[in-house]
């Protein structure tokens, strides 16, 4: 046996994302975010869509292409501040967001990454964020029902990955890209270097492969992916 | 039987092979094959199995068996390991049993007072891949049929069961019931409706032989 | 402050400093004073912030400053650096606050009508971490006292502040409410107490100087 | 500031065990089963214990000789086929089994770890190992809420481990380590071998050091560790 061999064109792979689909997107802050596959969407302009990030980028940079381009829907982040334009399109009513605490998004995501339903916890039971969620009392402690995430599509951003779609990420580029390249019915990883079978160790893997359908290779690191000066 | 089943495998697969008869199903595919092979210990990409002198101490299926790497492969912890199963990535999953019943519910891990050793891994392998195939002999050693109106034994998974692999047929399980696909070579319909304790419905023209 | 919030971390420690003021703690400890510290985007481990010309693009704590990595880092995805968190393995955080109530509660993350940019991963840190510690002017810029008897905004976690440092006084949160544990140079117990929307208790003896 | 050094003797490590504890052992057959630290708990003798691990190895290994020893009191766990003993004791009423399907038992150690109080799954829903489990509805569909399980005490095998506690592990020895390494109040880790700070790569580290508590380095690779011939 051999395993397949996934690698895609960038146009073709953002070619399956419809209008009205939800669209996770790995990152937080610059380090991992799927800049290339970001600005491969605004082209193809796919709208309606519900976007799962972390938080909403900044001014001119991944997310903030989305929402001026009026491509988004719905948001479900966990901190939207360095964005003023998202802030203003939520106070204006223009895309709908749904804030979540960021250590139970990842959980979310990875819930559905994992095939569950759901989890429970406590986290955030005595705040806002806990209105209209399920209460259930687990071995006599209050907790709060928190629904799995999935999603059509997930966007992701490697340093590194073999053409089965093994990934590698660098430093904090990781964040929430291993838990969304679980949690998609269609998963999708741009990567700075592309290798032959074999490139990636076993044991240095961070997404296995099966978890993975199309491989694209970056045509070059642009400006976004850059350090920021502030 | 486990040549035809090898057939079930098509290219791209994510495919775990139960423990036993359906590992034997590998040997069938040929060696440049596009699939990948999963087991829930934590490895995706297994390569052949190793004799004991040229094996890893730390590399074996869920089986116990030495088995190998090859380019690509990758090894994870078992929660990412069941996550792939839950989630809808193993496209095909093989499987023994000690009962299939005509709804497609699943008995293999479990003879009330005989056989309890847990379920292992068995359930969400049954319960979540795509497409579940039982690789089994037809009767058991005392002759009664293991594909059955309804299980006696505690199931393993409902309405799970696709397709049923055995020593005298293949048989897909429908939602009208136990379907004849093929016959072993020198077997008949009759033979297999009498070894099978449920309807089998025999589709119209000539049955393929495997 | 911040010299005096840095004698809080104990060896031994693993510790999660907050966006803002808590991240200036770090330049008091030295340089092998053993303690790990964390930033939940997923470093344990982390090294001196550094500037553009020598910073890793991909290497960056919570609040977006580019820093570095010491001998025995180690990097991980958001889930586990939220299951370090919850599972009780931060042994301290460092945050920032709008409101501290005598109770305890905090609230950090939104001014209805005028900021409310996401709780981020604030929410956890005050609700799990082992020990809450809070950095904080004593009054907000139109001289309103930040410490209450109950916090006004929306709260971020109840029952979890520790204590709270400012610019003023180091002040416990505890079952009796606030009470006094030492003082700025020239700020006498009156002016704190002023200062502050609720009782303020003082220990007997002498109150020390920070 | 540089990482605290965690080093310890192993009987040091294990004499935290008290008796009645509950103790998670990392491994799925002999790969990555800590065989050094079990050996120095039965060497202890504490008695009472909740054992919660994968398998019971086999006859002569690891579980076994705390079976043997009269130390187990429960055992939770997936599959204890290979262990004539364990399948004895359990029939006999010597110790009590709680049977889990593998990737929900490997689920509630990672909610233990994460600091979750369960999860919601449909998996095993339709078996007897539903019995008592509470049962809810998330979005529409039946679940059953699965609780998350920890231990006073997780004992782990590495391959690899720095004198803070970042782990490796080799190959499918990984297995339940890592989520065993997050789930108890107090982590002790055997590691074939000790490298100082840095000797570990950021980007390879399996379990960061934050979760580890003891790093043990073991006396040699026993006859346990090697290969099983049949």
């Amino acid at each position: 046996m051999r395993l397949p061999d996934k690698t895609s064109t960038m146009s073709e792979a953002v070619a399956h994302i419809t209008d009205g689909a939800t669209v996770m997107l790995g990152g937080f802050g610059v380090p991992g975010t799927p800049f290339s596959l970001i600005r491969e969407l605004v082209r193809q302009g796919q709208t309606g869509l519900t976007i799962i990030k972390n938080d909403a980028n900044e001014k001119g940079m991944g997310v903030d292409h989305l929402l001026a381009n009026g491509q988004v829907a719905r948001l479900i982040t966990t901190h939207i501040g360095l964005n003023p334009r998202a802030v203003a399109m939520m106070n204006a009513g223009e895309i709908e967001v749904e804030f979540c605490a960021q250590g139970i998004l990842a959980e979310r995501v990875r819930a559905g990454g994992a095939g569950l339903a759901g989890i429970v916890t406590d986290i955030a039971m005595e705040t806002e964020l806990a209105n209209g969620k399920m209460r259930i009392e687990v071995k006599g402690a209050a907790g709060m029902v928190e629904t799995a995430l999935t999603a059509d599509v997930a966007l992701i951003h490697a340093a590194r990955a073999d053409v089965f779609g093994n990934l590698g990420y660098d430093a904090t580029a990781r964040n929430f890209n291993p838990l969304m390249a679980m949690a998609a019915g269609r998963v999708i990883a741009e990567a700075e270097t592309v290798l032959p079978l074999g490139g990636l160790e076993p044991d240095a893997v961070h997404t296995p492969g099966p978890f993975v359908d199309h491989v694209v290779a970056m045509a070059g690191i642009s400006e976004e992916y850059e350090i920021v000066r502030r | 039987m486990t040549a035809r089943a090898a057939r079930e495998i098509a290219p791209g697969m994510v495919v775990n092979l139960g423990i036993g008869l359906p590992t034997k199903v590998v040997d069938h595919l040929a060696a440049d094959f596009p699939v990948c092979l999963h087991t829930e210990n934590g490895l995706s990409g297994i390569g052949p199995t190793l004799a004991p002198e040229h094996a890893d101490r730390n590399l074996i299926d869920a089986g116990g068996a030495y088995v190998s790497t090859v380019p690509g492969s990758a090894f994870f912890d078992s929660a990412v390991s069941f996550a792939l199963v839950r989630s809808g990535r193993l496209d095909l999953t093989m499987l023994g049993a000690f009962e299939v019943a005509e709804t497609g519910d699943l008995a293999n891990w479990k003879i009330p007072g005989r056989f309890s050793p847990g379920a292992g891994g068995g359930i969400e392998l049954a319960q979540k891949a795509r497409r579940v195939v039982v690789l089994t002999t037809h009767v058991d050693r005392d002759g009664v049929p293991k594909l059955r109106r309804a299980c006696t034994l505690p199931v393993t998974a409902r309405r799970c069961v696709d397709r049923v692999f055995t020593d005298m047929a293949v048989i897909d399980v429908t939602r009208a019931g136990f379907v004849l696909r093929e016959l072993a070579e020198g077997v008949s319909f009759a033979d297999v409706a009498a070894a099978t304790d449920a309807p089998l419905a025999r589709p119209k023209g000539e049955i393929p032989r495997f």
